[in-house]
């Protein structure tokens, strides 16, 4: 390198440069890569048992897997709501089919049967046991088909009642697995009803203790090694949604979102492709509740009720629709704050303060008064995509026109309102763009 | 004409905002009692703004709108109807559930005089035949041209004082942009005074007594229609000359 | 974890923890049963053996459910785990939620860790019931759950022997709260119900979401039912389903009786509601007016209780909950202050044992090494009687 | 014209096998249903017309909730998820009015009951009426001219708020015992009984129903309603006060949750913070069955929804399935017929 | 179809070899008969006209013809093949494009993606070939991004390609419509009213470009328009509705002089405005 370019600083500056694509994956890599470097060492290395204790508390890795089964389905559910704007109500069912399908595949639940296909279980012990690997699959395979089941008699309808209607079946498939042991009073034992299936196989993989790598049958405590499977699990996910959103299939899912006839007279079909985006985010969805079952270790029904659907439409929406990286810090501080930030919050005030106040029932206020709170001050998301910023910013003028909404202006009121903020979006937000 | 002084309405130098992009950039018009006035200009100039100011449908950012001699802006939109001024929307903005004779009485919602409502009701269905054969229709399931007449109907029903049309020829048949522009003059020598919005602006400066050119936002003529017809500038930017 | 101090012992603190539902129906329960332990713990001087011993709480409910919770239940088990202090806990008061922490205690890498139960009655923790149970429940193959309570096939046993030969009924209706512990005592209440040569019509769940149980009445009615028994928990909206079974099939003194377990005493709310006068109940255990009145150091601690407190507990498993205590601190005593240690004194050799004296129970105590079941088998007939739960007679077992 | 054939359009091959498929399967829902609930007549009349009646009462309160929660969402398109809640807190404030501040402590029927009943009426339809009202002016007001999903979240949301205030209020256990005002006791019609509350609760919703239709088909303040639903700056444009009318749909609907809430606390008097939740999804779905937006539509619902579910817990499934029934049932009228029972449908004009 | 109907132009004999061929279309609305057996024919390359009062039943004639209304009588043929009652995907895929009387585009896609939108029926990766990113995928992708491009080059609005389209000016959105359906590759381009809201010399512009649309894409065009001067500058036939029947059709000399569409369309003014 000559001199004179060694004076020249903006040169110098861009080999250094990211490209924007890449910064938010390789954001997420390091992130990743930290937590687990973090719970190595404070699981197996010689830490201060003060530090333990405050990793313990404020970011135990069973809460962190939690959350990132909870990313795994706000992702499935971003590509129905986000991708393709479908509302969908009634996203736990697929989180339910995915872990019963773990519960089922991975068991001695159904006594009658002995099957073993590379499965762990101990050896003698009936019932179905089959490789987690395999069961991943399947539990995708069965919820992409539940998506297309659900989805083929709903999806002409409106949103508004295609909202209900998923919401429906919401309904009804976690009440199936509640009332599963004498499944619709034929006396058969499907789920084992509120008992759930549990214990499940464990899962065999690469595992991560003190002794380094090894490969083995993963215990109730091996949290670090189900860490590295899950973060395994969300990368996929991620990676199939940024794939398909940029290629002919995310292009049809918007174009449904901003104008379904439009889009079959351009020669969208309408059916299939929504479906599409149904099955892929159930698939998402699967891999969520799966990993839920070896996470918890077995399933139990009582999880799979409405407010998880609500709770991660919340997460997609408090992240930024249609944005995988804002869809998983939404869903991250959402579960992290539920499992851990509001309770250890409280207990740390009460101690501190003599009080005795319960902080994990004010989760009610807190996640209602979130939700409005953004929907009034940044509709958006905490990490809006370009599109989404202005979906639910200033809805179009074309709009306003050819649906006789009542969309087409500001509202007077707000006029009055001196709003700095938003004058500083819309100048970021054309930058970006060109 | 009754003897007011000054201009029926005023626009001082309204600059008018959609979130942060300026559509009208310092507007000065004014509209005296009796006239026909109409706004013309390209795509996008400002003009459907301009009227949904007026309207109280957008608020001036800056500059203010007087209408005899109140100051308006500001004041909600229900508000201005109730002072005299009616609107027959761009886009049409009929209401699609309702049927057209629904959609003529809410033209009429703010007043009171239940005979006179029926009459002009009448007189509006007579004006469209084709309104009164399709009274009971839905009326978003009518076709485009058939939602323009009652778009303009409905704003009839008002007895404005003042009368902000936008567009009211789009879509129509020829035969009906005609009638259109009868009516126009017709319901001027009734009293009522005109504010015209036109992309037909040859139609529009033939019944005009003056007009205003808006571009990009900004005002670049002014004058008699009749002035404006001749204008070489004009022919050959809006009529196609 | 891993570097446990184990020789010097010498005043080592070791935490219990107590794991109960502190929030819904059963919170007034929960809070009385930990404070009498602490008062009872305060008493003895804080201490087992050489060891200082503190109770932690762990609250097994969420507001939102208004009780236990499958994945609260879970997520504690873990934390008893991660707490290096915690040698031993006391609970869990439900039996659903104790077989979802068990299984996850058993397993700590530092050797099973304890858990003594002084009110799961389901048979499951402890002795075969349903496919798998126990042995499930201990993968590590030591077992490490214990209990100071009768269990439901004695207790739904119980109550089908009162309510054909005492109460002379002939048809029951069965009903179920759908929770592990619900069904295994209506279970075990229909079965000796048949033997016993009652008809069972049904066995049925209740929806504890359902607005009321009208329809449901009025099929029991029509089914001819002249007793319902209601295996499950108070919690799951039991108020509604009392009173339309009062509104429906007419009070529970008339010619329809109305039989529950333990999952429907204690209950202040229960006890104010008028629809439930009448109701029979069943106590898998002595309720505390016998424990009062038989003296001894059971009596003598619900007596500072109530002179802390201002009263008495409204349940009698708060008793218990001490007693449950006492099992552990007599194993920590006994032990090296390790997980292990503490669970192996109560599952090896003679395990242990307490005496009339010591015990607030007022019998000799002993803990079966190989199931973890207490030797005594006690069982109450209770009646709701002015807003009171009034004892009626014991129920001998075989 | 050389060729003037009468065309007829030749159907294909797919449409015809879907259209075959379509009433095979409608006939195969519809046909074993018939039977079923004929066998069941015959067999156990008794029970089965005691269930039914069951249901029926709950459906009238169903009903009531319904038409709240149609209302709104005709005027705004908001799905409320918030009303429920509204309901909810309607039954414990009922609770405080009747109880708390007059008193009443046994349950049984005389003249100050009745007019604590009718103050406890009007002072709880206007708490939900003020409540809503606040909750629209700080919430929905600056959403709209959002897009639908906007105000719907926030709907969510503030339905959490609600029920968080529930849950102080009343803690998280089911408040039951309190005493009530109305006739007790039943009419026994050949062993079926009849509550007389429900016939208070018909006396109740049918008027309701009657003088809200007539605000809505009839009145000034109705007709801005449904204009300001359809295209709110249309509205301004004729006068309308787009914002008043909007306040005054979600006071009534407040109050309507107001009126529900205490004629809940009167009938079956066991509440719980999230029971607005559990019920403003059936409410929900039976004005969706009734046809959204249409006044007895959802009347019609709720007491559809009210008997199926009798019905069901009666002689059917048993009440564990009870939410199974009722929303297949919904999906299979939106499969079927989309719009609603007494819905219309109006086809998108391109 | 009433006997009035004299078929004034030079009708196509051979209807199947034609672009696109309607015959005896009626559709209904509850008792409304809003088109009633129309019978309708564009020759290859042709470009024809499809005028009438209000409510004639135009649109809807469109509608029907593109799946997004059901005939109750009659078919349509799409070069000879028989498209009735496809639903509109399918129509679009044979090579029926349209545009729409309210402008309907994806307003948050840019108008590159609008034009991609279109040609989805062409490509071909599925969601594995989009997933691994194939190298016929992203072949694929290369190609959809220079064709979307070129169209928009060709409307004029090429600078455009990455602004969203509710961004774009009314004219250059109406331009876009017409690059998204040239994008599907049609065999007939339907308009329908294309320069409502454009100003005269705006609609002047609009004639050559249909000529060049049809000249260099080689496709048949079909425009429902009611601005004369367009209208009698523009089609090689034309067609008349009224009250869904045919009332005429002709070359424009001999529409423009017939008196049953002056009376009931043009009206006396008509004429002058229209020249
Ligand atoms: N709802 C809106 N949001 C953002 N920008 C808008 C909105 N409505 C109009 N504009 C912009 O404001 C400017 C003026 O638009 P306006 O509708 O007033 O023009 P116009 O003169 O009526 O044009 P046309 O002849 O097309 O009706 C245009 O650039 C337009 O894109
Ligand atoms: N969905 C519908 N329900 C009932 N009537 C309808 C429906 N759609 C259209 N119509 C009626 O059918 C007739 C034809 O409408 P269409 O939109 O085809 O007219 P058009 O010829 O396109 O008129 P314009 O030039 O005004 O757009 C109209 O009278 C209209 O009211
Ligand atoms: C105290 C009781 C309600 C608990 C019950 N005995 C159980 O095992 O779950
Ligand atoms: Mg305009
Ligand atoms: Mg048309």
């Amino acid at each position: 390198m000559s001199s004179e370019t060694m004076s020249v600083v903006p040169p110098t500056r861009r080999r250094f440069a990211l490209p924007h694509s890449a910064r938010w994956p390789l954001g997420f890599a390091i992130a990743a890569l930290a937590l687990f470097a973090l719970y190595y060492f404070v699981y197996y290395g010689p830490v201060d048992p003060d530090f333990k204790a405050w990793v313990q508390r404020w970011l135990s890795i069973a809460s962190m897997n939690e959350s990132l089964v909870w990313i795994m389905c706000a992702l499935g559910l971003n590509i129905v709501v986000g991708y393709a704007g479908l509302l969908d109500l009634g996203f736990v069912a697929f989180w339910a089919i995915g872990g019963y399908t773990v519960g089922w595949l991975m068991s001695a639940f159904f006594q009658q049967v002995d099957i073993n296909i590379l499965g762990t279980a101990p050896a003698g012990q009936r019932g179905i046991h089959i490789n987690f690997w395999i069961v991943l699959v399947i539990a995708g395979a069965l919820c992409a088909l539940m998506g297309v089941f659900i989805g083929a008699p709903t999806l002409r309808l409106r949103s508004d009642y295609l909202a209900l209607v998923t919401l429906g079946f919401g309904e009804i498939i976690p009440q199936l697995f509640y009332n599963g042991d004498n499944f619709l009073q034929t006396g058969f034992n499907l789920t084992n009803g509120t008992k759930g299936i549990l214990p499940v196989d464990p899962v065999e993989a690469a595992a991560f203790d003190k002794s380094g790598v090894g490969f083995r049958n993963l215990g109730v405590f091996d949290h670090l090694s189900k860490y590295v499977i899950f973060v395994f699990l969300v990368v996929i996910i991620v990676f199939v949604s940024l794939r398909l959103r940029e290629g002919r299939l995310g292009r049809a899912w918007l174009a449904i979102r901003e104008d379904e006839l439009a889009a079959s007279a351009m020669g969208v079909p309408l059916m299939r492709t929504k479906l599409s985006a149904y099955a892929v985010g159930a698939i998402a969805g699967g891999f969520g509740g799966a990993a839920f079952a070896i996470h918890i270790n077995g399933v139990l029904p009582d999880r799979f009720k409405f407010d998880i659907s609500i709770i991660l439409l919340a997460m997609v929406v408090l992240g930024g629709m249609g944005n995988v990286w804002g869809v998983i810090l939404g869903a991250f501080a959402i579960s992290w704050v539920n499992s851990t930030g509001l309770p250890q919050a409280g207990n740390a005030f009460n101690e501190s303060f003599g009080t005795n106040i319960d902080f994990p029932s004010f989760n009610f206020l807190l996640f209602g008064a979130v939700l409005v709170l953004m929907m009034l001050f940044r509709r958006e998301g905490i990490l809006p995509e370009a599109r989404t910023r202005l979906v639910l910013r200033e809805p179009g003028r074309t709009e306003a026109e050819s649906l006789g909404a009542d969309m087409e202006a500001q509202a007077p009121e707000l006029e009055a309102l001196p709003d700095v903020e938003v004058a500083g979006e819309a100048t970021t937000d054309e930058g970006k763009r060109s | 004409m009754t003897g007011a002084t000054g201009p029926m309405l005023t626009l001082n130098d309204i600059h008018v905002y959609y979130g942060n992009i300026a559509a009208v950039k310092g507007v000065t018009i004014d509209v005296n009692e009796g006239e026909i006035v109409t706004l013309i200009g390209s795509n996008g100039a400002g003009k459907s703004t301009t009227l949904r100011t007026i309207s109280g449908l957008l608020k001036p950012r800056k500059g203010n709108v007087t209408f005899l001699g109140r100051r308006i802006d500001g004041i909600n939109a229900h508000d201005i109807v109730g002072l005299g001024i009616a609107q027959s929307p761009e886009g049409r903005r009929i209401f699609p559930k309702m049927t057209v004779s629904e959609n003529l009485d809410l033209g009429a919602f703010l007043r009171k005089d239940k005979a006179e409502i029926a009459a002009d009701k009448e007189r509006m269905l007579e004006l469209f035949p084709r309104l009164r054969e399709r009274i009971a229709q839905k009326a978003g399931t009518m076709s485009g041209g058939e939602q323009q007449m009652l778009a303009v109907a409905r704003a009839l029903m008002a007895r404005p004082k003042l009368l902000l049309l936008d567009e009211p020829s789009m879509g129509l048949a020829p035969v009906l942009v005609d009638l259109i522009f009868d009516t126009i003059k017709r319901i001027r020598e009734q009293g009522t005074t005109v504010l015209l919005v036109e992309q037909n602006a040859l139609a529009a400066l033939g019944i005009a007594d003056r007009a205003y050119v808006l571009e990009s936002g900004t005002l670049k003529l002014a004058g008699s229609a009749a002035e404006l017809r001749q204008d070489d500038d004009i022919v050959k930017a809006y009529l196609g000359g | 974890s891993e570097n446990e101090t184990g020789g010097d012992s010498g005043g080592k603190t070791l935490i219990i923890g107590v794991d109960l539902p502190f929030q819904g129906a059963s919170a007034d329960t929960s809070e009385a049963t930990y404070n009498a332990m602490q008062l009872y713990l305060d008493q003895i001087g804080g201490k087992a053996g050489n060891y200082t011993v503190k109770l932690q709480k762990y609250d097994d409910s969420t507001a939102a459910k208004g009780g236990w919770d499958d994945a609260t239940c879970s997520k504690n088990a873990t934390d008893h785990v991660n707490n290096a202090d915690e040698v031993a806990v006391m609970g869990t008061y439900n039996s659903g939620c104790a077989k979802l922490q068990v299984g996850t205690l058993n397993q700590a890498p530092d050797g099973p860790l304890l858990m003594v139960s002084h009110a799961n009655t389901n048979p499951g923790l402890t002795k075969a019931w349903e496919p798998g149970e126990p042995e499930k429940f201990f993968p590590s193959g030591t077992r490490s759950y214990a209990r100071v309570i009768t269990t439901d096939d004695y207790q739904g046993a119980a109550a089908a022997q009162f309510a054909s030969k005492d109460l002379q009924v002939k048809k029951c209706f069965v009903l179920n709260d759908n929770q592990t512990y619900g069904q295994g005592v209506a279970k075990a209440f229909a079965d000796e119900a048949a033997k016993q040569g009652i008809q069972v019509l049904a066995n049925e769940a209740w929806d504890a979401k359902a607005t009321n149980y009208t329809a449901l009445m009025q099929k029991i009615k029509s089914a001819g039912a002249d007793c319902v028994y209601l295996g499950g928990i108070y919690d799951n909206n039991g108020g509604q389903l009392v009173k339309d079974k009062v509104a429906v099939l007419g009070d529970n003194k008339g010619a329809v009786k109305l039989i529950g377990p333990d999952g429907f005493t204690g209950y202040e709310d229960f006890q104010k509601l008028p629809a439930g006068e009448g109701t029979y109940l069943t106590f898998a255990g002595l309720d505390a007016s016998q424990l009062k009145s038989a003296g001894g150091k059971g009596s003598k601690l619900l007596a500072d209780y109530a002179a802390k407190y201002g009263k008495e507990p409204a349940s009698s498993y708060v008793l218990y909950g001490v007693q449950a205590l006492q099992v552990i601190l007599a194993a920590i005593e006994k032990s090296d202050g390790t997980r292990k240690g503490v669970n192996s004194q109560v599952f090896s050799g003679a395990g242990i044992s307490i005496s009339a004296a010591d015990a607030v129970l007022g019998k000799d105590l002993k803990i079966d090494p190989a199931t973890g079941d207490i030797n005594v088998r006690d069982l109450s007939v209770l009646q709701m009687t002015s807003g009171a739960e009034k004892f009626v007679k014991p129920w001998p077992l075989p | 014209m050389t060729t003037s054939v009468a065309a007829n359009p030749r159907p294909r091959l797919g449409q015809q096998i879907r259209t075959y498929a379509y009433w095979a399967a409608a006939i195969a829902i519809i046909v074993p249903t018939v039977i079923w609930l004929g066998w069941e007549i015959a067999t156990e009349p008794v029970l089965f017309f005691s269930s039914a009646v069951a249901g029926l009462s709950n459906g009238a309160l169903y009903a009531l909730i319904a038409l709240g929660y149609t209302l709104v969402y005709g005027i705004i398109e908001l799905i409320n998820f918030a009303h429920g809640d509204l309901f909810m807190l309607g039954t414990l404030f009922s609770g405080l009015v009747l109880v708390t501040i007059l008193g009443q402590t046994v349950t049984g029927v005389s003249l100050v009951g009745w007019l604590s009943f009718i103050l406890a009426l009007v002072a709880v339809a206007a708490f939900c009426a003020s409540i809503n009202v606040t909750i629209e002016f700080f919430a929905y007001r600056r959403l709209r001219r959002a897009p639908k999903l906007a105000p719907l979240i926030t709907a969510v949301g503030i339905s959490f708020i609600l029920q968080w205030v529930g849950l102080k209020w009343n803690g998280s256990m089911q408040k039951t015992g309190w005493p009530s005002l109305l006739p007790q006791g039943a009419l026994n019609i050949a062993g079926v009984e009849i509550r007389y509350t429900f016939f208070v609760v018909l006396a109740v919703t049918i008027p309701v129903l009657l003088l809200l239709t007539w605000v809505v088909t009839k009145t000034r303040a109705g007709k801005a309603m449904r204009a300001t639903a359809q295209d709110q700056d249309a509205a301004r444009l004729m006068g309308i006060n787009v914002n008043r009318t909007i306040s005054f749909t979600f006071a009534v609907g407040g109050a309507l949750a107001g009126v529900a809430g205490v004629m809940y606390q009167q009938t079956i008097g066991t509440t719980r913070y999230d029971l607005g939740f559990q019920l403003g999804l059936v409410a929900f779905t039976a004005a969706v069955l009734g046809g959204i937006g249409n006044l007895p539509g959802a009347v019609l619902g709720g007491v559809l929804i009210g008997l199926i579910q009798g019905i069901n817990d009666g002689v059917g499934l048993g009440q564990k399935y009870s939410a199974t029934v009722v929303f297949t049932i919904l999906i299979l009228v939106m499969v079927f017929r989309p719009a609603g029972l007494l819905g219309s449908s109006v086809g998108e004009k391109v | 179809m009433t006997a009035a109907v004299e078929p004034t132009g030079p009708v196509v004999p051979d209807a199947p070899a034609a672009a696109l061929h309607a015959e005896g279309i009626k559709v209904q609305f509850g008792g409304l008969i809003a088109v009633n057996g129309v019978n309708f024919t564009v020759p290859n390359g042709g470009i024809v006209s499809l005028i009438g009062p209000n409510g004639a039943g135009k649109t809807t004639f469109f509608n029907a013809l593109t799946g997004l209304y059901k005939v109750a009588a009659g078919y349509v043929l799409l070069g000879g093949r028989d498209i009735t009652g496809l639903p509109p995907h399918r129509v679009a895929d044979l090579g029926l494009a349209r545009t729409f009387q309210n402008i309907r585009l994806f307003g948050l896609m840019t108008a590159e993606e609008n034009v991609k939108v279109a040609m989805h029926s062409h490509l071909k990766s599925g969601v594995f070939g989009t997933v691994l990113r194939t190298p016929r995928q992203r072949r694929e992708e290369k190609e959809a991004h220079e064709t979307a491009l070129e169209l928009l080059d060709f409307v004029g609005i090429g600078k455009t390609a990455g602004e969203y389209a509710r961004n774009l000016s009314y004219g250059d959105q109406r331009r876009l419509e017409v690059a998204r359906a040239l994008a599907l590759r049609p065999k007939v381009l339907l308009l329908d009213e294309p320069t409502a809201g454009m100003n005269p010399r705006e609609s002047a512009q609009f004639t050559e470009f249909v000529h060049r649309v049809r000249d260099e894409k080689g496709l048949s065009l079909l425009l429902i328009e009611h601005d004369m001067s367009v209208v009698m500058r523009v089609s090689e036939h034309i067609t008349v509705l009224d009250r869904g029947e045919k009332i005429a059709e002709g070359s424009p000399e001999q529409i423009r002089t017939n008196d049953r569409v002056i009376e009931a369309y043009l009206g006396t003014a008509g004429k002058e405005s229209g020249a």
